[in-house]
Order: C-alpha cells, then structure tokens, then sequence
C-alpha cells in the first residue's frame, strides 16, 4: 500500500470505483457478461465488509438505543427505542429506492452536490457487481457496499433522537429523518465522499464519517433542542437516567460496532484496517481516561456514565481521523476529545440553557469539529500520521477541513431548522404536557417498559 | 400527635417536601403506591392481548406530627398538590398513640 | 458465479461435497494423506464461516433468551433463561455425538430420510478435511462446517420453548427437545438440505432453513400449547412482558445474529452472501414498518412489540429465499410478513383461543409458510430473483414449495404430539398450580432474577 | 498444515516471527522500504484477527462487566462496571506505550523473563508491518496482532475485580491492575508465549492463555479476597446477585468473544481456528452440562447461575486447549471442569471461609489449573489430540503443564501480595464500612445504577 | 370514617378490587409489600450461598370509607381474596379523623 | 390492639425480624420507603446536571399486637434496630379497632 496516496485520497476515493460498473441487468443473471478482465473481490476484503456492515448494525440497535434509552426516564424508555429503531427501518427501506442512487452515485444536474437516478431501486446491480476500494484493482461485492453505506444513513438519524428525547410526537421524530436523512444527509455525503463532491474534489479529510455523521447530526439535535424547547421541569425537577446500566450496554455495543465503522471505512481488510482498528481502541480509552481525569479534578468523584460519555467522545473524535493518524495521535486525540466535551456538557451547555437532551451536540457535533479539524493536523507524517497529500501543508490541510465543518453546520443547521418547521406544520413537533408528565411509552405506545 | 397520610401526583413530591419543610415538619416518609379511582387508566396492548390499566402510579406522603399542627400540614399539602386536576389525591388523618426516636429513645413529640 | 445454477441448487448442494471427504484418520494427523490435488479452504470463507457461527450462536445466547424472556413475568425469567440455555448446551454436544451423522451424512437404510453412522463423534474429521460449498472446487474447513451446522440444531428447539413458556417443567422442556430434536429436526434437515434427501431431490428451495427450523419449531410449539393447555388466568388475568427492554435487545442481536444464519447459509463469502446480508436487512425493515402500518391502523398505536415482532416474522420470511431474491423482491415478501402475521397474532389466535405463550407458530409458523412459498415466487429472474431451475416455472416451484410445507408440518405436528405424550409419561409436563402462581423460578431453579 | 508441528509449537510461536520485522520507520511511510521479497498478509488471515479483537473485545465491555455486575448488589452495581471498564481503558493505553514492547519483544537484560524496549510506543511499526504466525510464511498486519494482544492486557486485571468487589476503593483497584499489568502479567506472557521466554522453551502448551490469562487472575484474586478481608455481613446477612439478568447477558457474550479468545489465538483462519472454535463451543456446553447435574444431584435443583457458572468454568479449562485437542477430549475436559469447579464454588470455598465476592478463583483459578494440566494430557494424539512433540510422553507433557502452574502461581501470588500492600499504602484498599452499608455506586461515583 | 388495611396474595387484586366497586367503593390504594407470618417461604441458593427468604410478596390495600360501609367491604374482601391456603392475609381496620380531597378541598365523607 | 409501625434502617431488617419473632410476634408486613429527616442525603451529578438526593432507602415494618405486647415490641425494635448513629428512625402507635383472619374470618385477637 503507497501510504502517500491513500492519505491523499482518503475515503471518497473509494466511490470512484462505482462508475466503471458495467450496467450489467439483473434480468440478464444467466449471462454475467464478458467482464472477464474486471477485477473479482477478494473474499477476505468481502467478508470483512460483511462483518462491518453487520457491526454498524449493531451500533443501531441495539447499541444507540440502549445508549441513550438508558438516559432518559423509565417511562419514556420504549419511546426512545422505538424511535431510533423505527427510523433505522424507514431509511434503510429507502436507501434502497433513492438513498444509494443520489448519495453515492453520480449525478447529472449538480454533481458537485447530489447524486442521480441511475441507481434507483438498486437497478442493474447483480451479485456480480463490484465497487472500487482505496487500492487500484481491489474491488468488493458492490452489494456488501450498498449495505455498508446503508447502515450509515439508518444510523445517523437516530443520533439525532437524543436532541429531542422525552417530548417529540413519535411521527414527528420518523418524520423529520425521513426529510432530514434525504435533504441533509444525501448531499452531504456526496460532496464529502464522492469524487466530484465539492468536498471531496477540495481535499477533505473524512476517514470514516466526522462531518456526514456527526457534526450532521449534532448540529440538527441542537436545532432541534432549540426549536422544541426544554422539557417540562428540565433545571427544577430531577431528570437522572434511568437505567445507567442500559447505557452502559449501549456504550460498549457502540464501541464494538465503532471498529466496523471506521476500519470497515478502509473497504479492505489490510494494514490500515488495523490501523483504524488500533486507533479507535486508544482513542477511545484515553478519551475516557480525559474525561474521568478531568471530572475527578472539577467534581471530585469519577463517574460511570462520565467513563462513557468520554468513550463516545473518543470514538466521534477517531472517527474522520481512524486510518489516517498515528495510535499516539489517536491518544492525544482522544484525550483531548473527552476533556473538551466534558467542559462542553457540564458547564457551556448549561451557561446556555437549551435542552439538548441527551448532549448530542456536547457530544457529536463538538468531538466532531474537534476530531475533523485535528486530523488535518495529526494525519501528517510529521506527527505520524500516513501523510497529507504531496505539497500539503498541516495549515492548508486545516483550512480545508474547517471549509467542510463550517458547509457542514451551515448547509444542516438551516435546512434542519427549515425541516423541523414543516414538520411542525404537517402533524405537530411536540406531545401535549399532560403526555409529557404520564410518558410517552403509555401515551404514544400503548405499553410499558417494565413490569417487575 | 396525628399522622397525617397523603395521596399525590408523583412529580409533587419536592414542592411539597419543601413546602412542609418551611412550616416546621422535620420529616417524612414516602412509598411508590398505585391508586384506583375516579381518574381513568389507559390501555396497554402487547400483541393481540388489551389490558386496561386503571392502577396509576402515585405518591403516599407519610408525616407525623403534634396535634397543632395538623391543619397547617393539611393546607400546605392541600395548597401544593393540587393541580385542579381530576387525580390529586387525598389526605388522612389518624391518631398516633406514642412515637418513639429510635436513635436517642426519646418519646412523643420530642420524637418527631 | 454462475446464477442459473445458484439458484437451481439452492443450499443443499453445500452438503454434497461431504461424502466427497476422504476418510482420513484423526489418528494419523501428522501424515494428511495424498490430498495434494484436493481443494483447500481459501482464508476468506474459512472466517466468514466461523463468523456466520458466532453470529447464530448470539442467536441462542443472549438473543432468543432475552426475546423470550421479557415477554414472560418476571417470576418467570429465569426459566426461559434457563431452558434455552440447557436445550443448546445438550444438544450442542449431542449434535458431535450422532446429530450431524444422521442429519448431514449419507444414510444406508432410507438415505431420502435420515443419514446414517459414518460420522459418529466426528469419526475421522481433522483440521485438514473439507466440506464443499454451492462452488466446485471451493471448499470450507469440515470443522466449521460442522460448527455451523451445529448452532442450527441447537438453535431451533429453543424456538419452541415460547410455545409452553411459564408453566412447563424444566426436566420436561430439556427431554421434549433433546426428542424433537433427534426425531423430527434431523430427518427434516436430511430431507431438505441433504442431496440425496426427499425434498432436495424433488427441487424444494430452502436457502437458510424456513422449513427445517422455522416452520418445524412453529407447528412444534403450537402443538405445545394445545396439549399443555393454557396458562393459569390466561385471558382473564394481566399476563404482560416483564421487560420489553430485555425483549428489544434479544430481538436486536436476533436479527444481527440472523445475518450469520442467513448470509452464512451460503458458504461462501462473495456476492451471493453479500445479496443475503442485504436482504436481511430490507426484508427485516420492511416487516418491521409492514406491521407498525398496519397496527397503527387497527389499533391506533404503534408499539415498540410490534415493530420487533414484525421484524422476526420478517427474518423468519426472508430466511428460505435470503440468496436467492432480489432486495425489493425481499421488500415486499417482508412488508407481507409484518402484516400477515400481525392479523394472525392479533386475531386470528384470539378467535381459535389456545395460548402459544410468546408466538411461536404466529410468528415462526406463519411467517416461515408465507416465506417457503414467496421464495417459489420472488426467486423468479422475472420478479428479480436469481432465476429458478432450468424449465421451471413459478406455479411448478410454488406447488414443490408447498409440498415442502406440507410434509413438514404434517410429520413435524404428528410426530411433536407422539414426543409430548411421550414426555408426559416419563417426567410430566407441568408443573403445579402453586409453582405456576409462585414462578418457576424459585421453584424449579432455586433463584430470582431480580433483587433490586 | 502439519499438524504434529502445530502441537509442538502452540501458540508461543507466533511470536517468532515478531523479531524479523524490518525495522521500518513511520516517517519513511512513503517510501515502504524494498520489502518486496516479504511475505504479505492473506486477507482473509486479517479479517480473521480484526474479527477475533472485536471478540475479545466485547468480553471487556459488556461482557465481563455485566457477568460480575449482575453478581453483585444493585448499590454496587456500577462500582464494578466502572472498575472494570476504566482499568481496561488505562491498560489499552499502556499497552502502546511499553506494554507491547516489553510483554512480547526481545529483552536485553533477562530474555527468559522480561522483554525490551525496541517497540516503546509501538515505535516502527506501520501499516505494512507484519507479525508471523504458526505457519512459516503466513503472516498478518503487524497492528492487528498488537491490538488483537492488547485486549488480552486489557482484559485479564479486569477479571481480578471479582476477588475485591464490593469493598474496594476505585482508586485502589485502578492503581492495582496497573502495577499488577506491568509486574505480573508482562512478564508471565513473556515466559509462556515469547520463544526465547522460560516456559515457552521447556515446551509448556497454552494455546489461548490458560496460564497468563486465568491463573493469573484467578490467584491475585483470591490474594485480594484474603488482603481485603470479607464484605460486611458476609455469611450472615443476605448477598443475593442483584440480577441473574445481567450475568446471564454477561455470560453469554463471554462465550460468544471467547471464541475470538481462543480461535483467534490460533492467528491464522484455518482448519486449525475451526478446531478451536468447534471445541470452545463443546467444552463450555458440557461443562454447563456437568454443573447443572452435579448441582440437581447436590441440592435437588438446576440453577441457571450453574449453568453459566458451568460454561464458564469450561471456557476456561478449554482456553489453554483449545486448538490442541479433538472435540471429544474438549467435552471430557469441560464436563470435568464443571464439576470441580462446582465442588469448589460450593464446598470447599465454604470450609476455607474466605470471601471471593464472585469466585474468580474458583472458577478461574481451578479450571485453568485443571485445563493447564489437562491439555497435557488430551492434546496427545492417541486421545484425539492434535499430537504432543516428537517424543514427547503424556507424563513428561503433564510434568512440564505442572511446572507451568505453579510457577505462575507462586510468582503471581507472592507478587499480588506485595502489590496489594503496596497499593494499601498508598491509597488505602479499603472503602469506610459506612461507604460499603450506603453502596460504592453514590459514594464513590455519585451516581445510580437505575431510578425506575 | 375508617381506613380498612388489607394484606393479600397478589393475584387477588383484579377481583378484590371488582367486588369492591361493586359493593361501592370509589377508590383505593396499593402497595407492594413482603409479608411474613405462618406461610412458609423458600430457600433460594446461588452458588454456594443458602438463603433462607421467608418474606413473602403481598399486596397492601387501603381503603378509606365510611364507618357504615366498614361491614360490607371486610366482607367483601374475605370472601373475595380467600383461598383457603395459609397466607391469605389479613384486615386491620383503624379510625380516620379527618379528610380531604386535594382537588376541591371537599372534606370527609365527601373526600372519598 | 395495636399497630406497631417502625421506620428502620434497611440492613437491620433481619435481626429486627428476629428479636421480634422471640418476643412472640408471629407476622409483619415490610414495605419499601423512602424517609427525609435530619439524616443528610447526598448529591448525583449526571453530566452537568446536579441533583441533591434528600431521600434515603428505609424500610418500615408494620406489626399488629395486642395492646399488652406493645411497649415489649417497641422496647425490641428499639434495642435492635438502633446503630446509633442519625437517621435510625422512628416507632409509631396508632390504635386498631378490629383485625381478621382472611383464610378463617378468625378476628381480632386471635387474627394476629
Ligand atoms: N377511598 C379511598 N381510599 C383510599 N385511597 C383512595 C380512595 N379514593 C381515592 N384514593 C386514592 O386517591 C387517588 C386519587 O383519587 P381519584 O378518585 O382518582 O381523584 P380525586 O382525588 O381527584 O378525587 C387514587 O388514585 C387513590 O390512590
Ligand atoms: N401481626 C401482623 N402484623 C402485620 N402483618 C401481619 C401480621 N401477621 C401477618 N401479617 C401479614 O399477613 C400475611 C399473611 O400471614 P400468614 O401468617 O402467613 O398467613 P394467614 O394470614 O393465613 O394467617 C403475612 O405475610 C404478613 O404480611
Ligand atoms: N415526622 C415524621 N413523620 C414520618 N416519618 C418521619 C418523620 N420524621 C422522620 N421520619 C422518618 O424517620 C427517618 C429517620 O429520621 P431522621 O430525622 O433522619 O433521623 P432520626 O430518626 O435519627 O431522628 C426518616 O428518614 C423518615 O423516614
């Protein structure tokens, strides 16, 4: 592997691939065509996608649920399940009518930011079909692709769920990802990863996701958090998770699931698989390290749910970084990560009042700016990372990637706020008070979480 | 000395600890209890089975007290639990006989 | 890869490289035999298999446990616990014993029926035999195919414990399904999945086992609770799950695990496990929304239960047609199941009034029979399938279906109902009223679930 | 594979490889040295080793964490999540920094008991770095071999929190496992799976870590048990298991990363990891088995805390063996190992009187005694084994087992002891008996586990 | 007016509760509660661990009445929660002195 | 006859249980309270979000006796139940009219 060239081209290089697949019809099965020169995937590299795509699933459910269904109270537990998971459901469904098509294929009016219709429905895609990888001639299964990319856009809007938590309508929440997931989403992730993307034709680095993923979905959860406003008693009555075993489950599930996220972003099962791997293991730990250091010094007492708070800050802040630094940048990283959001959820946020629930923003859209501007310093060579492109300084790498945190955040937080109005307008944002006081597992649901 | 029973909405409980405790009541004792009444349930559905639920969670506020004082706990209560709504619950009052500090052994209303 | 001949064959065909396997002796390991110009495993597949068991191993331990688990009563948690726990165990070891001679080797005496000796205790197995996949020449280490066929065998009984959960009696649960298992299970898995077995041979397509496991369990269960009868206050008393969050996280890691089952089912990790995966994962969503729609409408709430019942009676429907469908051909075999089997569990069981405690034939039985036949149907090129054999058309495959079907739930029902008898006589089948209303927890197990 | 080979290396070997890496240096990325004679990882090996570090993984959170923190009581509950979890996050980090590079790289100053400095900070590695493995000429990515090791460092101290539970200060455990990672298992790991370590070269057999991983733990944590005197109210008032739930959960997702423990430690995906898992899979059911029917003859019922007990307990004896011997002698292995261990956890334990919160030394301890010394014995081939060394005797193998044990034992213990005296100094062990009434979760964490 | 205290089995509540309405009760209120008395518990082990649990889970109900339906409602919850089995529970009845509904102020009997 | 109703702390449930069986009580009834008194609580911090917890886990335990057994009951729960330190809790006496054996229809005294 020429580390120059994959630090130079990063993640988005993999689409480039997509367009060379010979429209080859489903209909025409029996007859593979003569694509005897094309490259065949290797099964090693397909059943490592197989398995990351299958851990990304589990980052859905049941890891974001557990995660922060744990944090809210018991009786409005199911709400929050039942949310992330029927949005998961809605969009992978839909990836495969238009999402695929206009994400990550290219476009014929504007492919600088949105794909076309020559995907659709998956059309001409067979178990033959491949897409391009990082390495020239190293292909994969193009389904295992189009499931991996799947999970990513099922799983982005359910972050966004913790923003709102404990007030919105349950048809509100599916929604609002539905429009967000087509409106914000798609776009960004064809300017961040596809070829002609004006992201990725820029430069930017976005290993496994920073930007599309997270800083996206923080910045819409703080739209949301303001748009809805607090809920009922949040800074006068107690509102302490319920069950902060659950989201200790949720958090390791994640974690888990994070190592197909960011080493399945790698598309091959070789040394930089490992390398993301790697990092995302000590990113990790010393972002909860960071935040529990920092937390026994300001609070005297370190916390479990400060642990893994600081963990998921770890992993948002590794996440454009993964194969692109050093494990010792990853540390620092990391450990920077976790100090930030710990001062960001205790002390900015409340300085600022909103109720962004469960710290969406504190958590993904913070360690995502910090880790999406601190890997164009820490992917330098210098600081062992696998090197910026030839000619590149850390400076210009920088200014890049605060290009793309700045389109990030200004592209999704009008269109969020734009949607979630519409959304108010068609069926109503939020629950009457009386709801919000009894729950919304009974009201909304018509169950209940626990009967022990 | 009296002890005056409680049956509140649950998110009442610190308003009226508070408020009890700014008329001179040094304390209390709550129990998670479910009560039946005029306020309707709601009906759960798992699968094919319904279940009407007319069981609603609610706070029992246990507080002793000398003799003088009852009236001013019952309004206080009555004054901070109160939503208007349908389901505020009741107050009990029933006689205490002795009252006993465990702590000290100290009795009556030195105990409360 | 050759779709045609794919889907002509279907998964038994993996099997029919096992009688291929030299007889090599365990003892003489250090000299493997002149198999020089025999295949060997590419790493690849090797570790998508062991994969692929993992992942349904994850089925039995902690998935269907948790599933079925927080639908009972909390005085009952542990007994679900614990008898799917035990049943896998024992069968875990019996399945080296005898299970996949008899199920997964040549027979002499009725070999359409049942196989035969030749692989008792693993006889003769190294590390260095093979089995064949769906690809000449392509090959899997034995082991792990028998491991992965060994998680199968473990898996489907506890399947059945939903069907007499809360008051069946531990020692009963455990022989039933060491009986079923030995009577009804393998003979199924001989019939369908062995080439020379009788629904093999006549063309039936079953890619991940809708008959062998799901339809078997189901109509295996129902028979269950009609000669346990129902539980004490059944329909009069509130019977509610304990813990809906424990039933979420089972059905999560159901469905991650199910990937194994089903993508695993083709041997082979290349693009026809890739279409398997995807599948998976749209069949399951769509099944999920399919039953949220049409709850909605009915009852006029969607419920956290229905969204994951949907999607096991959608795992269950894309189970026989997982490779061998088209992803919106999957869309809508799911959708189908979500409905279908929300009218079944809602309606019709209340109208017929037996209590199958956690749905096991509602869920299982009646979504693997709308499975069996959609894969007859959606397996069609037409219908963006991989194509059925050569000269068959969709009612001639639609009718073979069916015969599948029929032969198991008629041998599978009569033959369920002789073991329950059976059973009864030996150790009884239920426990006391008095441990009924107490729990069988404390009274078969000694323990609580709960000390909070 | 030559299989007499396998058994006479065992897992040591994969370590040779580790000194022929070219010392190729981070910064010289670009230009990735003339490497081209090099043997180059298969990638179905390194998706093989990524998946098995997941495994691994997922043993450290949640799976240990829940699997002892359902043991103890609620108000302890996230004392040891927390313990576990940080203690982990600590040792990932320092395994980066020295701990790689003195566990498993050549010493200068004592080679058979200690190794060097040459990997500090993983220095020289990059993504094209590779490590070997059993086989000659196969290697993998050296950075998953370091991650795939690190989860072990990480994982093993995590296991001793069962020995002190409940009573120890946060602080303490914390600043233990440091010293215990760095003095006591570094160098053990060196002795046994280093080439040049002291065990490693008199021939003692430890496929997965049966002496490094648990013996190890399991003898600190009965030092600690005895150091830290017994919990409050022990043996008179009632210790219950807060939730069987949770160990339950625990339990299961031990047993599913375990298979990443064991067959992982096979390096390679070969006939050889299918081996290790099918016997990972055997062994842990029939101990589970010979738990619960030990149990039903003892005390008239089968628990379900037996059964995962039980499987525990066989995961352990099967770790040292797991690749070495055939299924049979892995069944015979497990079943045993439940039933000592049973004895030990109910009888002996009881008549010492000493207070191991979560019997890691029961279980840990024994088995892997009884495992150690017992894959002397089935590894030989005439019982089904993979074959002892060329004129190698089961006696003389039994001899060198024993040799193993106790070294481990006697270094370990003696060194524990002091640690734990030292740490006493320090920090103080021991929380205020006030703090252990009120639970570790409010008074060390200020937090909750669950306010339903 | 008085308060009847009832302790019984669990499952008894839907009909106990039934029959009350019946007999005309308006509300009540529920507590889970353990019992211990002459029905015997279990023993439950965890490993080595023998624990003898000799409390029980019942349910408390209280209910406040006027002292003329007193009669009718012990009567109706001894013919309702009776299994015959030891363990069945008991009523205790004890005098209410004052009380209120929080909602309006009503008092006493009115309060019900 | 009396009821005899103790707040305790929760670990001293089982010797208080027992003293009591020796002095000759045959049943009780525990539930599970929360109390505020003069015992301080402690403060959980989750996030940034702070919240001072002034309810502590106590146990009450309910015993129904004959007047003559009342100070003998009351002088064991004393003895046993106390640590010394605050928040050890408190007894209190109130009166009961009538009491019945819900598997007999025994009452009063010999319902006990
Ligand atoms: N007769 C009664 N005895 C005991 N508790 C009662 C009685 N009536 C009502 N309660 C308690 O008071 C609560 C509120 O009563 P409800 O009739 O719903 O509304 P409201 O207090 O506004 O009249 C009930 O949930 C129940 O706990
Ligand atoms: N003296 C008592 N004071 C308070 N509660 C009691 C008393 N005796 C019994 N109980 C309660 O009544 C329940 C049933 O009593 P028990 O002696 O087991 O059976 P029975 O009611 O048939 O005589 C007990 O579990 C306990 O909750
Ligand atoms: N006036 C009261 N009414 C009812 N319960 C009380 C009262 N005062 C205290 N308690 C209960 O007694 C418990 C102990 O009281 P506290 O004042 O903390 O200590 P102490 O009993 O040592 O004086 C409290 O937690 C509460 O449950």
């Amino acid at each position: 592997m020429n580390l120059s060239k994959f630090a130079r081209l990063a993640a988005p290089v993999a689409l480039l691939g997509l367009m060379a697949i010979e429209p080859s019809l489903a209909q025409d099965a029996a007859a593979p065509a003569a694509e005897a020169a094309a490259p065949t995937p290797n099964k090693g590299d397909t059943t490592w996608m197989l398995l990351s795509t299958i851990l990304v699933f589990m980052m859905i459910a049941p890891g974001i649920g557990l995660f922060y269904g744990g944090l809210v109270r018991s009786k409005n537990m199911l709400s929050v399940l039942m949310q992330t998971f029927t949005i998961a459901c809605v969009l992978m469904v839909l990836w495969v009518v238009y999402g695929y098509s206009f994400a990550l294929n290219a476009g014929t009016v504007a492919d600088w930011f949105v794909g076309g219709t020559s995907r659709l429905f998956l059309a001409g895609i067979t178990p033959d079909s491949t897409a391009a990888t990082f390495t020239d001639g190293v292909v994969i299964p193009e389904y295992v692709f189009v499931a991996f990319q799947m999970t990513f856009f099922a799983l982005t809007p359910t972050l966004i769920v913790g923003g709102f938590a404990e007030r919105i309508k349950f048809s509100a929440a599916v929604l609002f990802a539905v429009l967000w997931a087509t409106i914000v989403y798609i776009p960004v992730a064809h300017m961040v990863w596809y070829s002609e993307g004006y992201l990725f034709a820029l430069g930017a680095l976005d290993f496994a996701g920073g930007t599309v993923v997270h800083i996206n979905a923080g910045i819409a959860a703080l739209v949301g958090a303001l748009v809805l406003g607090p809920r009922i008693g949040y800074g006068r009555e107690v509102l302490a998770p319920h069950s902060l075993v659950m989201t200790y489950i949720g958090a390791a599930l994640l974690w888990a699931g994070w190592f197909g996220f960011n080493a399945g972003s790698n598309l091959e099962a070789n040394g930089g698989a490992a390398l993301a791997l790697i990092n995302t293991l000590v990113a990790t730990a010393a972002a909860a390290i960071g935040w529990l250091a920092i937390e026994s010094i300001a609070k005297g007492k370190a916390s479990m749910l400060g642990a893994v708070s600081g963990a998921i800050a770890g992993l948002v802040a590794v996440t454009p970084a993964a194969g692109l630094v050093g494990p010792i940048g990853a540390i620092v990283l990391g450990g920077l990560a976790g100090v930030v959001c710990f001062f960001f959820c205790t002390t900015i946020k409340n300085a600022l009042g909103y109720d962004d629930s469960l710290d969406v923003f504190g958590i993904h859209g913070v360690a995502g700016i910090l880790g999406s501007i601190g890997t164009g310093i820490f992917a330098a060579a210098e600081l062992g990372g696998v090197g910026l492109a030839d000619g590149m300084t850390i400076g210009g790498q920088v200014y890049i990637q605060t290009v793309g945190v700045v389109i990030t955040i200004v592209y999704g937080g009008i269109a969020s706020f734009i949607i979630y109005k519409i959304v108010d307008l068609i069926v109503g944002l939020r629950v009457s008070a009386e709801t919000e006081r009894e729950g919304l597992d009974v009201n909304s649901h018509g169950e209940r979480a626990y009967s022990i | 000395m009296k002890l005056v029973t409680a049956i509140i909405k649950p998110f009442k409980l610190d308003e009226v600890r508070d408020a009890l405790t700014a008329v001179g009541v040094h304390g209390l004792t709550v129990t998670e209890v479910k009560g039946y009444g005029r306020q309707k349930g709601h009906t759960e559905i798992y699968r094919g089975a319904e279940y009407a639920v007319s069981f609603l969670p609610k706070l029992k506020i246990e507080v002793a007290v000398s003799a003088k004082l009852v009236d001013k706990v019952i309004d206080t209560i009555t004054t901070t639990a109160k939503t208007g709504q349908i389901g505020d619950g009741k107050i009990f009052v029933t006689p205490i006989e002795q009252a006993v500090r465990i702590r000290t052994g100290e009795t009556d209303e030195d105990a409360l």
